[in-house]
């Protein structure tokens, strides 16, 4: 049946297509990781915040955390490799330890709490969504313009 | 095939009517494998339509179908569309160049039958998205311009190419379909040089050795003697002639042609006129008239044309007859000298004419003879009122000129009882909704309305019915008598002029081939038609 | 034709057609040292603006070979494009995978608005490019209507630094900075202070092998025997409405491939506004690389681009030294934009009739000679 | 609409049937919805009277302009897509106006006489241009207006205007992009005899003053030159053939539309009470367009019918979609329809077969 090799093809065609287009949807996912330095309350106890931390995020640049800083970066992709090195009080050794986090697609923002994090405790505590706070939304709507004659660069 | 002994293609007791107007009746002829038929005869002797059925053209099933039976290899055949025609291996020439002017010849020999290469991307999007095979197209270009035996530059852009090649092109596309079996030729030696002329003959009869039947359709009846087996003289729809081409000669073929000895022509002695005794009255005179005229180009024409009487002008198709009017009245560029009453007339300005009273009526019904979305009373009164200022009112000193359209309408009404227009709403209906043969009656009556002292009058029979025709034609005689007006009359069909004219004049590639008196028999007028075609 | 043309009567013609080309070396001549930009400057400027614009100007050639004029409706697929741009901003699909996905989208949306087009241009015969004008202002309704009402009300969207705080509704501007010249940057070379987005270069090269190649299929032949003439096209069997009709979708589908790659690189997309000139300017630097409406290839894309934007960097400031008015020189780059096309228009129109008349002149004095 | 001519013996009937073949689905439909707008108008709280008076006077803005059509339609030359160029003449007479001191009422037969020569003159290279491209005027018109916008966009700052109220303040020259007629011919004509009933108030004066030129128009179209007119663009080959110059004819629909243009936008300023220069002409040309198709033109045929008919549609839909949709769904979606309906309308005329059968 030539008519239906014919079809067949571009049948093909179109689910490589769409495969492509889950593919990119997966690996192209845009997350902000935010590392929090900071001391954490759980039903098991206390967890107090490290003297000092470095974190490395998917090779991008160091960030430096002392005791209550935030560090955040973006990556994409449904996981990401943090490397803390991390000294828990101010004479303390210093440790480096490599996780590789799982998150969730959803999340746009995702806040990791590294004590926890170090700590080994569950998923659900060391990992929290990051909602973003509205930010003083203008109370008058921005007024659309359809029309424009003006040339913008091009 | 086994069945050996029925013809390559035989037509039986075809007959084909446009809106009851008979044009083809009872058509029977054979053509064998290899055998080359000349097909002559006057224009609208239905050649073409017989063409047209046998190329399964949409016009004919569009109009009705044909009757009879047309069969290849004694199959019935029924073509829904051209493209029919060409599966079963009957391939044709138009007159008209069917050719894409920016590609070359081997593009244009293989359009849309180009080989091709299938590639990864064309299993996907289709056959389409093949490439072409260049190197194969050639080749296959170089075989059927081999076949065609004429040298012709196959990578020569069609554009560039002296209009001969571009025939040649044109045959060679056909020669390149491999099921060819009737290659039907329109005149393809009329844009020829002598020498190309020869060369396609030769090439003919290469066909023919090869097995292709040719049908050979010209005016150049020398040509048809030369190369054709049999040749057919249609007259009126009719065969009228089916005879091997070694047992006649030229003289025979136009008597044929044209001959109808009996009918108009003694009539025509009768009613001869007050033209011919003033022939020194003469009220028009063109001298190495030149008319640009695309299709029917004027080249040298001089011609006196007396007071009162009813002048002819006749000849074949694409010889110039029609560019005469056209161009002296302005529509086309044309060159040269046109004295009126001893006035030289400037060309190329049709309001000139028409302000020395000189009127037309374009062969051209419905591009420049009608306001198709106008009343019929526009149409009508519209030269008059812009030329003669008829049917205007004036105020305030004629700085305002008001359309009358009180007496537009009177004189709509006058002409619509006078040349029995048949519109059902009268003198508001629009001229797109009225028949061809009415719409032929607007158009006289708005050449009458300007109340001229000489009229053109281009094909005034073309595309109306017989009742219509008639009337036409009284009306235009009754027009000369009455008025006195000079009319001259051009017309493909010469019975027709035989039965109105005092004299007829005979176009032939765009020259006077000669003027008679209408009374003469016909095979006269028909050797003048053919005596310089080109 | 003759061989023995002197050289000055053969410069004299190829200037005469190359009118529009010509006259842009001259301004941009004149205007350069006005303006007073670096030569690096400009250079930067230009090998960005070729990256960013070419592949925009490439998809109007197709049409152009299909004999249906320059493509006005480009725009269309420029809409398609800033959809996908849209959802994929909403999504937080990012960096090159947010292109290709935006491109996957804009595919089928560029294939229904090409149909439409096309289908109506087969209606409108004779008069394509300004019906394919309006229908970018038609189309350009109901991307708003999509876009202004049907976004966060019927289509989701959830971030709000895309809706508008009514709830639906896009804003006037998307910040694309996630995906801001991630194609650009990818592999880019910097040449003496200079980047050059080689990714970029790499895509239109290989659009530009796609035409070459298109050219050589047989749905590229039918398009050249229909764009010159349909009726022989026909003849001949080929289905020239279909054609046609191809011939725009695959022009607006590689439009909205072009808007994707144009915006990427200016790293926000102005919801509403973007599109609006997009089509007019490509026509123009089309133009202005000495195509007209009949003929263009990919040389004419990369001449004009390098032409039209090099006036456009030069003409402001050159206006400010010269007017003292910045306004003037942006103004005079809109007016320019525009008279070119006119320009080009009347050229394209005058000479078909010119051709015609002439030949029948030639052949009236011919007869002429002949009598005597 | 498989049943054709079927006729019914009667003359009026057929027309009445032909009529309604001619009009037009996407007519009826933009009709249809005027009516329903002005029916729901009361039902959302919008007072009808108000909406029509508001429909009225945008009508008498916009009517000269849509009028301006005509002539250039009538002569084949197409829909006049160069409108701007009209506009531009209109605006070189009402700035001068201002420019020479003129005020009040007399200010704007001042602008009108000061537009005239401009008119006249940019009408007549135009009508040369367009005489010189047959058959390709409508896509050229678009861009000879656009390109002689932004040409006189460069010349708004360049001409060396000088009255206070029209020029940059702080650079002292240049003009505005907007300029208020505020003291000069503001309500030139609105204002004249207008009648105010509770909530209907009519700008009898600018209403009178597009009859006056409809009128004309009308007479013209009635004399030997109009009759002209009309079939050089019914069949500009018939025409000919009946000693028409067809160039000059159509030079001369081009000056007059182009000199209505000119006209009109004097009339829309002083309704609107501002002149808008630089980039506003752009938009001026697509409504007038649209707005004449709607009332029942086709490219090549157009009556002063279609003109009121077209106007007050447009301008009825303009005006009453925002204040009813409003009410309604609380989404102010009258722009977008407007832009759907009108140039959804242009392409419908365009695609429509030319009705002159060649």
């Amino acid at each position: 049946m030539k008519i239906g090799k014919a079809l067949l093809y571009k049948i093909l065609t179109v689910v490589a297509i769409l495969i492509l287009a889950a593919v990119m949807m997966i690996i192209g996912r845009g997350h902000t990781i935010y590392l929090d330095n900071k001391t954490i309350e759980t039903s098991g106890g206390s967890y107090a915040a490290f003297y000092r931390a470095d974190i490395e995020v998917k090779n991008n640049e160091t960030q430096k955390l002392s005791a209550r800083e935030r560090g955040a970066a973006t990556f994409m992709g449904q996981s990401v490799k943090v490397t803390v090195t991390y000294m828990e009080t101010k004479n303390s050794q210093k440790k480096t330890e490599t996780f590789k986090i799982k998150v969730p697609y959803g999340w746009d923002g995702i806040i990791i709490n590294l004590p926890a994090l170090i700590k080994g405790l569950d998923k659900s505590v060391y990992m929290t969504q990051f909602i973003e706070t509205p930010v003083e939304v203008s109370a008058t709507d921005e007024t659309v313009v359809t029309d424009e004659f003006a040339v913008s660069d091009i | 095939m086994s069945n050996s002994k029925a013809p390559l293609l035989e037509m039986k007791n075809v007959s084909k009517s446009f809106f009851a107007n008979n044009v083809l009746q009872d058509i029977n002829f054979k053509l064998e494998e290899g055998e080359v038929l000349g097909l002559v005869g006057e224009n609208g002797a239905g050649k073409s339509t017989l063409m047209k059925i046998l190329f399964g053209m949409s016009v004919i099933k569009d109009t009705g179908g044909y009757g009879g039976s047309v069969l290849i290899d004694g199959e019935k055949v029924e073509f829904e569309s051209p493209f029919d025609a060409l599966k079963a291996g009957i391939g044709m020439v138009h007159q008209e160049f069917s050719l894409i002017p920016g590609f070359t010849a081997t593009e244009n020999i293989l359009l849309n039958r180009e080989p091709e290469k299938v590639s990864v991307v064309s299993k996907v999007f289709g056959s389409r998205l093949n490439t072409l095979d260049r190197k194969q197209m050639d080749e296959d270009a170089e075989l059927s311009i081999e076949k065609l035996g004429v040298r012709i530059d196959k990578n020569m852009v069609v554009n560039q190419m002296p209009v001969g090649h571009k025939q040649f092109t044109e045959i060679a596309r056909e020669l390149s379909k491999k099921q060819l079996k009737i290659l039907i030729l329109d005149e393809p030696t009329a844009v020829l040089t002598e020498k190309e002329a020869d060369a396609l003959l030769a090439s003919i009869r290469g066909m023919s050795k090869r097995g292709i039947a040719v049908i050979f359709i010209t005016h150049r009846l020398q040509e048809i003697l030369t190369v054709c087996d049999k040749v057919l003289v249609m007259r009126d729809g009719v065969i009228v002639k089916d005879v091997p081409a070694a047992d006649t000669n030229v003289t025979e073929i136009t008597k044929w042609m044209v001959g109808r000895e009996n009918k108009g022509a003694a009539k025509a002695g009768a009613k001869r006129s007050r033209a011919a005794e003033k022939e020194d009255d003469v009220i028009m005179s063109i001298k190495r008239l030149w008319v640009d005229m695309p299709g029917e180009t004027v080249r040298d024409v001089s011609l006196d044309i007396y007071n009162g009487e009813i002048l002819g002008i006749g000849g074949l198709a694409g010889q110039g007859k029609l560019g005469i009017p056209n161009g002296i009245m302005g529509l086309y560029e044309s060159g040269g000298k046109v004295i009126f009453r001893g006035k030289e007339i400037p060309l190329n300005n049709p309001r000139k004419c028409l302000d020395s009273q000189l009127a037309f009526v374009s062969e051209d019904r419905r591009g420049v003879g009608l306001l198709l979305d106008e009343t019929l009373e526009w149409n009508i009164a519209f030269p008059a009122m812009q030329i003669q200022n008829k049917f205007l009112k004036s105020y305030l000193g004629g700085l305002i000129k008001w359309r009358d359209d009180k007496a537009i309408e009177e004189v709509t009404e006058k002409y619509i009882d006078s040349l029995q227009i048949k519109c059902s709403l009268g003198s508001k209906q629009l001229a797109k909704e009225l028949s061809g043969g009415n719409q032929q009656k607007v158009c006289l009556a708005k050449a009458f309305a300007l109340e001229p002292r000489f009229l053109f009058v281009s094909e005034p029979t073309r595309g109306i019915d017989v009742g219509a025709k008639a009337l036409v034609l009284d009306a235009l005689k009754q027009f000369n008598r009455e008025s006195g007006v000079t009319v001259v009359m051009i017309s493909s069909e010469l019975e027709e002029l035989r039965f109105i004219c005092d004299r007829i004049a005979i176009v032939s590639g765009g020259k006077i081939s000669g003027i008679l008196p209408a009374d003469r028999p016909s095979e006269e007028f028909g050797s003048l038609m053919i005596s310089n075609v080109r | 034709m003759s061989n023995n043309k002197s050289f000055g009567s053969k410069i004299w013609s190829l200037f005469r057609n190359n009118t529009v080309p010509f006259m842009f070396v001259v301004i941009c001549a004149v205007c350069i040292p006005i303006s007073g930009f670096s030569l690096n400057y400009l250079l930067a400027e230009i090998i960005t603006r070729i990256a960013r614009n070419s592949f925009l100007i490439l998809s109007l050639l197709i049409p152009i070979m299909a004999g249906m004029g320059l493509n006005f409706g480009m725009t269309l697929g420029a809409m398609a494009g800033e959809i996908g741009l849209i959802l994929v901003s909403d999504w937080q699909i990012w960096g090159i995978p947010g292109m290709v996905l935006a491109m996957i989208i804009s595919i089928p949306i560029s294939v229904l608005l090409g149909v439409i087009c096309g289908k109506i241009m087969n209606l409108a015969r004779g008069r394509e490019m300004i019906t394919g004008y309006i229908m970018n202002y038609f189309i350009n309704g109901i991307y708003q209507l999509i876009v202004l009402y049907a976004m966060g009300a019927i289509i989701p969207i959830v971030h709000s630094s895309i809706i508008l705080p009514r709830g639906y509704g896009i804003r006037n501007t998307v910040s694309l900075l996630s995906m801001r010249q991630s194609l650009d940057n990818l592999l880019a070379i910097r040449f003496g202070g200079i980047k050059i987005p080689v990714m970029t270069f790499a895509v239109v090269a290989l659009l530009c092998l796609f035409i070459v190649w298109f050219r050589k299929t047989k749905l590229g032949q039918d398009m050249r025997a229909v764009g010159q003439d349909m009726e022989v096209a026909r003849a001949a069997g080929i289905d020239v409405e279909r054609t046609r009709i191809i011939s725009i979708v695959m022009s607006t589908v590689l439009a909205g491939f072009g808007m994707i790659i144009y915006l990427q690189n200016m790293g926000n997309l102005s919801t509403y506004t973007a599109h609006s000139q997009i089509g007019m300017f490509c026509i123009a630097a089309l133009l202005v690389g000495g195509a007209s409406v009949d003929r263009a290839s990919i040389g004419n894309v990369f001449l004009g681009v390098t032409l039209f934007h090099l006036m456009f960097i030069v003409a402001p400031s050159a206006g400010t030294v010269l007017m003292g008015d910045s306004m003037i020189g942006e103004y005079f780059r809109v007016f320019v934009s525009y008279a070119v096309i006119t320009f080009a228009l009347i050229m394209y129109e005058t000479k078909k009739r010119r051709t015609s008349s002439l030949a029948g002149r030639e052949l009236a004095l011919a007869q002429k000679e002949a009598d005597k | 609409m498989s049943e054709l001519v079927r006729s019914s013996g009667n003359p009026i009937v057929d027309r009445i049937r032909a009529f309604a073949r001619s009009f037009g689905l996407p007519r009826l439909i933009i009709a249809g919805f005027l009516l329903l707008l002005f029916i729901m108008a009361p039902f959302v709280g919008a007072n009808f009277f108000t909406q029509l008076s508001n429909t009225l006077n945008r009508f008498s803005w916009n009517a000269v302009l849509v009028l301006s059509m005509v002539p250039m339609i009538h002569s084949g030359c197409g829909l006049n897509f160069g409108l701007p160029l009209g506009i531009i003449a209109g605006l070189l007479g009402g700035t001068l106006a201002i420019e020479v001191g003129a005020t009040g009422f007399a200010s704007f037969w001042v602008a009108v006489l000061f537009a005239t020569p401009f008119a006249l003159i940019l009408g007549a290279l135009y009508g040369f241009l367009l005489n010189k491209i047959k058959g390709g005027e409508m896509m050229i018109a678009t861009y000879v207006g656009f390109s002689s916008v932004s040409l006189m966009c460069m010349m708004w700052l360049l001409l060396p205007y000088h009255s206070p109220n029209m020029v940059w303040g702080y650079a002292g020259k240049g003009l505005r992009t907007t300029i208020s007629l505020e003291g000069y011919y503001n309500g030139a004509l609105a204002n004249f005899l207008q009648i105010n009933i509770g909530h209907l108030s009519i700008p009898v004066g600018s209403l009178l003053f597009f009859a006056v030129l409809a009128f004309g128009i009308w007479a013209f179209l009635h004399t030997k030159t109009g009759t002209a007119m009309t079939a050089v663009g019914s069949n500009p080959n018939f025409a000919r053939a009946a000693g028409i110059n067809i160039d000059r004819t159509r030079l001369l629909s081009v000056i007059l539309s182009t000199w209505l243009g000119a006209i009109g936008i004097l009339v829309y300023e002083q309704g609107f009470g501002f002149i808008q220069l630089y980039m506003a002409p752009f938009n001026m040309a697509l409504p007038a367009v649209s707005a004449i198709l709607i009332g029942g033109a086709t490219v090549n045929k157009a009556t002063i019918t279609n003109v009121i008919i077209g106007t007050f549609l447009f301008q009825g839909i303009v005006t009453m979609t925002p204040t009813v949709m409003n009410s309604m769904i609380h989404m102010d979606m009258s722009e977008v329809i407007r832009v759907i309906a009108s140039n959804g309308m242009i392409i419908y005329a365009l695609t429509r077969k030319s009705e002159v059968s060649r």
